[in-house]
């Protein structure tokens, strides 16, 4: 049971971000929630990669025993990577969104186009 | 070994390395002079289009290439495969062919039509970073590597949709694409985190190769293919389309088809390849999801573009309706494919369909790409979208109005143009599964024609208008990238049977022949 | 956005080196412990950003231009794409680490249990133009998002 | 294929297509002629000469080309001339007189169907271009509704050309469904169950209620429609473009007389006879041009003459409501018959209804 308790988290995670990017009408929350969902999604590469009991794949300074597999551990820094990169883009688009509007609350974006 | 060997032997890193070089030198460039900048771009362009040439006759003649990065075996130890692979078969090629038309065409397009913006260096690294995007997830072995490419053409192309960063509506498109493709592209990972776990690899043909449809397989299967029909603009997932498409910079919008086509790519990917080898399992509910979805993709595209008023968003309608197409004719053949009850060459009339569908992914991204072009010369050339206010321009722009009506022909199935040929294949062979399949294929192909006949009333003839009589025919680099894109319109609807022959039947055989795919893991 | 409090300049000025130490130290072992390029660049990037907070934004772009920002990130990214041409040329394969077993710098072959600065072939090189590009990309895009908020601030 | 194979088979090629240029648009003018004094005679009328179409088309080919201020030239003055050459372009792939199309399995071996089908839309097409580009409101009026009826037809007529294939392609041996040559030589007369020849007798009143529309004819011709929008879509045409779109129509009259004996009455009376060489060549042809004789005057002139203007939604509604349910209804009475005639058979049907 107690090794199951990561991808409860996960999915927990997952739920709460795609729930604030349905429900939530101010952009900055939105954003949060795609990184909500980011981070459940990290925590879920990192868990698979985890062994009971094991230390960090370093293979130089290694005390000996299991180590955790690598492989994910690369793989959610990648895609941290890809977040900062996502989440900084968004932010910049909203900076924009807001000095236009005035407000973050999509409610309030009227649209005035065709 | 001489260079060219040389070359082409490394061809396969050099097509995402090169444009991915050129993406970082030209802001550098960008600083000495602006037409050196564009002259470096589209010769980066140039010579990545030339080696996907060489690239594909080696494919076409001995069959999938396999480059391992960073080493020369794929394997570490006996059995574990964690290297980085591209695998190029027939179908990747062929999609790399489309992307770097289309991403060479833009580059052209865009020396005149962006030429008054500011921020072109970044523009030019982000078109750049784009191609690097779309070829990489077209040429990708490697589930992982496909996430990351993908999201460096979310990003790339968020960035560009936002490019008029001046106009509201432009920046809510591209909010809009970022939020919506970033939770596709974490569905894609999660999913590649699933069959990681289960299978402890990330290579596409190691994975196919242990793949047994268990629950968190369908959970998988499922969500990469949510995920990767929403980055294809397939209906129920489209309603980022329209707005990405038609608030773009034209040349971009062009771009964004490749991308909308690196999505549907990875959804035959998985399909036909990652789940190949238990295609026959999960019945024929996969098949007849993907006709259906491309009915409804069809339908639903065309009724909208019915009363669009926006000369662009009018187009991206007629896109979605287009995309339809393909979802129909790849979906008749899994459907054969996966019935248990009859193989492939007791109905030879699905892998006519899958080639039909295949061979209208190209002449999809040719027309609606020469129509957004055209969009974009009346843009450029008058300042207005709205069909309500546009009309008489085929007096002062004749050759737009000629590319137009090549562009309109095309995309409506009238010989002798392209999308005659494919969509040809595609009603010849989709009756058979249903009738009704092909009178709405039919049906919705005189539909589009209608409204671009009611386009190219609206922009193009009607009475002169006081407020364009100046309006000047658009200048040499619009046209020359307008006329290289009609011109493969015009060669691929006269000789259809040579292209379908050279180039969609390797990678229609490419698509179903898993075995083919999978021959480097077992050594050969 | 102007500075704030002398208190907090103070405490930046004094924390900032030991901050870009740590972040370099963390580029530098990419190859022997947990982080690299992107960890310790971004380490770098926060001692910048919080010299940017406690300065202020104007003070700031009177001592860096946005487009040296860029030809800094752009020199990473070749740089780490050289690196990979390089492997074509001297290892026979993109990516190819042919340093390793050379007796250039960073040519040693690692043993377990030692950790070895000394080892890893390409990979030091590749972080460290990785920890280039991080630095100068994620300090850009502080600095102008923190301009941006500035011109606001200034017409409203 | 050699050098002088394919010199040879380009000058077959363009010597029948002028060859068949000018028979088509000979025939085609004679039936418009005959056409008319049929018309005159119902209505109690003595009606013009056989000859007339052609005096009528001589005239207009000596007088001025009147270009309007408005129109944009080029558009204008292309429209005609390349829908008159889309319409003897589809002569090329329709089998006349009981011989095979000329370009049956040189340029397309098969699916020429489909590209009839496609190809038909092309003289539509090139008369609402030039009505738009002819910048009347009249004939903007016109070209709208030339689009919206031709909207309309287009879907009973995918279904009938789709049913045909589809029962087509289950009849064992068949390959290349859509080729008109395939059709030809295997009717579907004689193939199908009771429950399929009604269902093709459906499809049969289907095209012969599509075809008066592909024409513009009464009562489906509201895109010209003389009396309210005075000639709607020509109204701007004069001298030779206005002859050339009288060609087309002529022309295009043949290509729909000719679909609809290829498609339904394939059969010719040479073999029947057991006649040979040049007199089986006559009486094929004679045949055949009484063949068209009849699809044309039930397919346009009594239509025509019996039935009055209907308004454009009217036409729509036609095509797309009842039209439609008829097409469908006979594509299920052929697939029906596929499955019910080949399970049960007819005894068991019998059986099933009591009347055994």
């Amino acid at each position: 049971m107690i090794a199951n308790i990561p991808y409860l988290a996960v999915v927990g995670l997952i739920i709460i971000g795609l729930s604030a990017v349905i429900f939530k009408k101010n952009l900055i929350k939105i954003i949060i929630g795609i990184t909500i969902i980011q981070s459940g999604v990290n925590l879920f590469l990192i868990t698979l990669g985890y062994r009971e009991g094991s230390t960090a794949p370093i293979w130089t300074s290694s005390p000996g025993g299991v180590m955790a597999f690598p492989v994910p551990q690369a793989l959610t820094l990648t895609s941290i990577v890809i977040g900062v990169a996502v989440t900084a883009l968004m932010l910049s688009l909203v900076i924009h969104l807001y000095r236009h509007h005035g407000t973050l609350d999509v409610r309030k974006m009227g649209g005035d186009d065709q | 070994m001489n260079f060219l060997d040389q070359l082409l032997s490394h061809a396969p890193a050099l097509l995402v390395a090169i444009p991915l070089l050129g993406a970082f030198l030209t802001p550098l460039i960008g600083r000495v002079n602006d037409k050196l900048r564009n002259i470096f771009v589209i010769g980066i362009l140039g010579f990545t289009g030339i080696l996907v040439i060489l690239l594909a006759q080696q494919i076409f003649a001995s069959g999938p290439i396999t480059y391992v990065f960073g080493s020369l075996d794929p394997y570490v130890g006996k059995e574990t495969v964690i290297r980085i692979l591209f695998e190029i078969d027939a179908l990747s090629i062929f999609m790399a062919m489309i992307a770097i038309v289309l991403s060479f065409s833009a580059a052209l397009y865009s020396w005149a039509y962006m030429e008054k913006n500011t921020g072109l260096d970044k523009y030019y690294s982000l078109l750049l970073l784009l191609t690097v995007g779309m070829l990489g997830m077209v040429l990708t072995g490697d589930m992982f590597n496909f996430f990351v490419f993908l999201e460096i053409t979310s990003i790339a192309s968020c960035a560009l949709i936002a490019f008029y960063i001046n106009k509201v509506k432009s920046v809510e498109a591209g909010f809009k694409y970022i939020v919506v493709s970033t939770i596709g592209a974490l569905f894609v990972l999660m999913a590649i985190a699933l069959l990681y776990g289960q299978y402890d690899a990330l290579n596409i043909a190691k994975l196919a190769d242990s793949i047994t449809f268990s629950f968190v397989d369908k959970i998988a299967l499922v969500l990469l293919i949510a995920a990767l029909a929403m980055k294809g603009g397939i209906v129920p997932m489209h309603m980022w389309l329209p707005d990405a498409y038609s608030r773009a910079p034209a040349s971009v919008s062009l771009i964004l088809i490749g991308t909308t086509q690196a999505g549907l790519y990875g959804v035959f990917r998985v399909l036909f390849t990652l789940y190949g080898n238990v295609i026959t399992l999960p019945t024929i509910s996969m098949g007849w999801a993907l006709v259906i979805l491309g009915l409804l993709t069809m339908l639903v595209g065309v009724i909208m573009a019915l009363i669009q008023i926006d000369f662009k968003r009018l187009i991206a309608y007629g896109a979605i309706a287009e995309l339809g197409y393909m979802f129909l004719g790849v979906g008749t053949c899994l459907t054969i494919l996966a019935n248990p009850d009859i193989t492939l060459a007791q109905a030879p009339f699905a892998f006519e369909a899958l080639k039909g569908g295949l061979f209208h992914v190209f002449n999809d991204a040719l027309d609606v790409g020469l129509l957004f072009m055209v969009a974009g010369a009346v843009y450029y050339a008058t300042k207005e979208t709205s069909l309500n206010r546009l009309g008489g321009l085929a007096r002062n722009m004749k050759y737009t109005t000629i590319f137009f009506i090549i562009g309109l022909l095309a995309i409506s199935g009238i010989p002798p143009m392209n999308g005659f040929a494919s969509k040809l294949l595609i009603y010849e062979s989709t009756y058979q599964l249903n009738p009704i399949l092909s009178i709405i294929a039919i049906l919705s192909s005189i539909m589009l024609l209608a409204i671009f006949i009611k386009v190219f009333h609206a922009a193009f003839l009607g009475p002169k208008l006081p407020q364009f009589d100046t309006v000047k025919e658009v200048p040499r680099s619009m046209l020359l990238a307008m006329g290289f894109i009609a011109a493969f319109i015009i060669i691929f609807g006269l000789f259809p049977d040579l292209i379908v022959n050279t180039i969609v039947d390797p990678a229609a055989n490419a698509l179903i022949d898993n075995a083919g795919y999978m021959r480097w893991l077992i050594g050969g | 956005m102007n500075g704030m409090t002398k208190i907090v300049k103070t405490i930046a000025g004094i924390s900032f080196p030991f901050i870009v130490i740590y972040g370099l130290y963390v580029i530098a072992h990419g190859h022997l412990t947990p982080g690299g390029g992107f960890q310790g660049g971004a380490v770098v990037a926060s001692g910048l950003a919080l010299i940017l907070v406690a300065y202020g934004s104007k003070w700031a772009a009177t001592k860096i231009k946005e487009h040296d920002l860029s030809l800094l990130e752009s020199v990473g990214a070749i740089g780490f794409i050289t690196v990979a041409f390089f492997g074509i040329l001297f290892g026979g394969v993109f990516f190819s680490n042919f340093i390793v077993g050379t007796d250039l710098l960073f040519g040693g072959i690692p043993l377990a249990g030692a950790a070895d600065i000394n080892t890893g072939g390409t990979l030091p090189l590749m972080n460290f133009a990785v920890g280039l590009k991080v630095i100068a990309g994620l300090f850009g895009i502080v600095f102008i998002m923190a301009l941006a908020i500035s011109k606001k601030e200034e017409s409203a | 294929m050699n050098f002088m194979e394919i010199a040879q088979t380009g000058i077959t090629i363009i010597i029948g297509a002028m060859a068949l240029a000018v028979v088509g648009i000979v025939v085609g003018l004679l039936y418009k002629g005959i056409d008319r004094k049929i018309a005159a005679h119902m209505q109690g009328r003595i009606g013009p000469p056989l000859r007339q179409p052609f005096l009528d088309v001589r005239k207009l080919f000596v007088k001025e080309n009147v270009i309007p201020e408005n129109a944009i030239t080029w558009v204008f003055n292309l429209a005609p001339i390349t829908g008159l050459v889309a319409t003897i372009t589809i002569l090329l792939y329709l089998p006349i007189g009981g011989f095979p199309a000329l370009l049956d399995g040189i340029i397309v071996a098969k699916g020429d169907l489909i590209l009839i089908l496609y190809l038909l839309m092309i003289p539509s097409l090139a008369m609402v271009v030039g009505g738009f580009a002819s910048g009347s409101p009249y004939a903007t009026i016109g070209a709208q509704r030339e689009m919206a009826t031709m909207i309309a037809y287009e879907f009973p007529l995918a279904i009938i050309i789709i049913s045909l294939s589809w029962r087509l392609s289950l009849v064992q041996g068949t390959t290349h469904v859509f080729s008109l040559s395939t059709i030809t030589a295997t009717p579907l007369w004689g193939i199908v169950g009771p429950l399929g020849f009604i269902g093709l007798v459906i499809l049969l009143l289907t095209l012969v209620i599509v075809t008066p529309a592909e024409l513009s004819k009464i009562p489906f011709d509201s895109p010209e429609a003389e009396t309210e929008i005075a000639g709607g879509l020509l109204v701007e045409y004069s001298g030779r473009n206005l002859a050339m779109f009288y060609l087309t129509d002529g022309v295009k009259t043949l290509v729909m007389g000719t679909l609809i004996v290829a498609l339904f009455f394939p059969y010719n009376l040479s073999p029947l006879l057991g006649l040979e060489s040049y007199t089986a060549i006559i009486i094929d042809i004679l045949f055949f041009l009484a063949k068209l004789f009849c699809v044309i005057l039930f397919s346009v002139t009594l239509i025509r003459v019996s039935i009055a203007r209907l308004k454009i939604d009217q036409i729509v509604y036609t095509y797309w409501v009842p039209l439609t349910l008829l097409g469908l209804v006979g594509l299920i009475c052929l697939m029906w018959d596929q499955t019910i005639m080949t399970q049960f058979g007819m005894q068991s049907i019998a059986n099933m209804l009591g009347l055994i």
